[in-house]
Formats: C-alpha cells, structure tokens, sequence
C-alpha cells in the first residue's frame, strides 16, 4: 500500500497488512516528530507534498526493493500537512522470509524516501521562526531522522 | 510556447504563487527552464543552483525537452521522511 | 518493557510505549511463524522458555543497547506456547533520535536475542514429525528467520 | 553433595525428566556437571557437546562451581526468536 494522507496514520494497519505466513520477519519503521535538532527545539512541522510524483517515486521504489530484497509485502504511508512533536510523519512495512532481508529493505525504502520523494518540511521553531528544510542548500538546516 | 510550472515549498514561497507561466522556446530543455526561471524570476536565485525540476512523474534530466508540457514541477531539495 | 507472554502478542501497545517527542525514529521488528523452511513445510511452532533467565538476558540485552546507541525506549515481547502459522513470536521495538541508530538497535536486539535468551522452539513439520531447533548441532535443522 | 538441574527443549525430552537429581563433589564445576550428565543420563550423550550450563541467570564458565547450587540449569542452544 502506497498512501499519503492528511490524516493520522494507523501504523498498526499498515503493519497487519504486511503479515504473511510466506514472512518470518515484518519490520516497520516511523518516524515521528522530534523536539530537538542540533540544539534548536521544534514546536512543530508542516508537511507538504507533490502527490501525484510522489506517490508515483514511492510506488518506483516499493518496486526497486522488490528487485533487490524477496519482499512478501510492503506498505509506506506519509503524512502531509500540520504535524505536533511526537506525531508519526511517515510509516514503512516491509515482510520478508528471513530478518536480515527485511531490516535491509526496510532501511533502503526509508533511505530512498528521503532522497527521492517530493515530500518537504517546514520547522516551526520554538523562536517563532518557519524555515522550509531543504538538505545540502545554503538556507537550510538539515534536518536527519 | 506558454508553459505553466508548479513551485512547491520554499521554491513557491519566493516566487509567492504555486504556479509559474512563462514563454520558452520550443526547443527549451529542463537546463533552459533554470536559466528562464532565474531571469524572469529573480526571487528564486538563491535557490536556482538546487532547483530540480520533474516532468510528470519523474526528475528530468538537463536535455529534457520541457516546452508546452502541463505536467512540469520545479522544486529545491526534498525533505520527507 | 520486557515481558514473556503466552498470550498473542500486542505489538501495535508496543510500538506505542516506545515513541517519544525525544525520538526521530521508531522501529518495530515482528518475528512471524514462516510456513517453509528449507523446503520443508510447518504446521505450527511450540515455544519453550527458562523464564527467570530469559527474562533477566533480555533486561542485559536492552541494557547493552542503551550503552551502544543512545535508545530512548525499547521494549522486547516473546510469546511463549503453540503458534500458528503466522502468529507473532517476537516484537522489539525501540526508539532513537535518528534512524539508523533504531535500526541499528534493533537489529542488534534480535540478534543478540536469538544468541543468548534461553527460549526454544520446536518444528511441528506437515509430515507429523516434531523437532527442536538447536542451531550448531547435528539433529537440528537451524530455522532462522 | 544433592543438586538439582533443571533441564530445557531436546534435554528435557531425552531424559525425559523436567529436573534431574544429581550427587556432585563438592568442588564440582560446571564442566564437571557436564561429564556427571553424560555418565549417569547416557541418554544426554548426543547433545552433550553443545550443552549450555546455566547458574542463576547468567551462562557458566566451565569453571564456576555448580555442586550444591538451587538454580541450576543445562540446554542446548537457544532458538527464540
């Protein structure tokens, strides 16, 4: 399941969906909005999003893991718009036979996510200042899970 | 040929609308597009070296032809996750 | 948290009691009862513990994490009992500022626990046959996941 | 001296006994368990090797003394998971 909503996301669901008796291992990563970068705290981030390109990009990459890794299954869902510290901005499940295959395609898809996916974030900083986080410009503070 | 381009994030923030229409030469590439982005729209030079620039669904490359397309997309560095 | 239940195990509370403002990144790993081994086909898993023990390797094992990476929370669930196909035999979950850390983490918790926690299963094979697992000897088939 | 081991998995079923009774010197060690096992459970010979030997909650050294110990334990290796 590729999906991105506005709304919260049900990472249980996701993870029941990847279940498989052909699996011996699920992984499932969040990430989920944190107080602290490099010092400065965060109030806040607010996602938005190319939805057509990015479902497509996600779409390519479930596909690049399929090819690499023998994935059962595999869910990735991501959240747009006004997210408060602790909420879970994105999701990813991935079911393989054996652990090691599914740690490596799990860590590949979130990887990837973050490289490819026209997904952006903006920081509403404790200081009362927005900043869009825009990894390897000037401007930008990057912001790393 | 009149040529509409969304602007996502701080790309669309500089430019302050979330769509861009500008006059390219027919035989205009993604490389071209930059160059008239940052002439026509001074606002987005800070960010101009960064910019990426998707055609439908997937980036293009600087050869690209992009004239007369209603799907392109420029944007600076993606951050989800 | 660190529990052995004969329960099904609730992995979604679990991933709940380990996310944290602090945290970046959460991740989960379920180990699934797989129908083929091998070629071989499973009924059902039967699972055996030496609970004080098990119990007090898994509080070293998240306690050797915590040295390793700088984990927020973890939790670490085993079932203990008859499993179905499918059924969840194990959960980790574990929460880190960034998320190569919780990978990392969490590979090294399911790792680890599959080394040193004194829990066993047994083959329940489509042929009727039942069978320890004991990797490294010669009876066993090692099953590993 | 009486000591009781508490045995796990294939142990249990080829002695066929969920604790075995044992008499050991006093300065028995965990390695001396091991052979006290194989002697008076011949049943044990095939996975003596890699049987693992448990005092309290932490795995022996051949050297730790067992005799007279109330948390003893002997297994094969572990397949959790």
């Amino acid at each position: 399941m590729i999906q991105l909503t506005h709304a919260p996301i049900d990472f249980a669901a996701l993870t029941e969906s990847v279940r498989s008796t052909q699996a011996g291992a699920v992984v499932l990563f969040l990430g989920t909005v944190r107080e602290m970068t490099h010092g400065r705290q965060t109030l806040a981030l607010d996602y938005d999003g190319y939805p057509e390109m990015a479902e497509a990009q996600l779409r390519e990459l479930e596909a690049d893991a399929r090819s690499r890794w023998p994935v059962i299954e595999a869910g990735i869902v991501h959240r747009l718009g006004h997210l408060e510290l602790g909420d879970v901005s994105v999701a990813v499940a991935v079911s393989c036979p054996h652990r090691h295959q599914a740690f490596d395609a799990g860590r590949f898809l979130i990887d990837r996510l973050k490289e490819v996916v026209p997904i952006w974030k903006k920081e509403n900083w404790s200081d009362g200042s927005t900043e869009w986080v825009h990894p390897g410009t000037d401007e930008a503070v990057g912001r790393k899970q | 040929m009149k040529t509409v381009v969304k602007l996502f994030a701080r790309a669309r923030d500089l430019a302050g609308a979330p769509t861009l229409e500008l006059d390219l030469a027919e035989s205009a590439t993604a490389a071209d597009l930059r160059v008239v982005l940052g002439e026509q729209v001074p606002a987005l030079q800070p960010i101009l070296p960064s910019l990426l620039i998707a055609v439908g669904n997937d980036y293009a490359a600087p050869t690209t032809r992009v004239a007369g397309r209603t799907d392109l997309a420029a944007f600076p560095p993606v951050s989800g996750g």
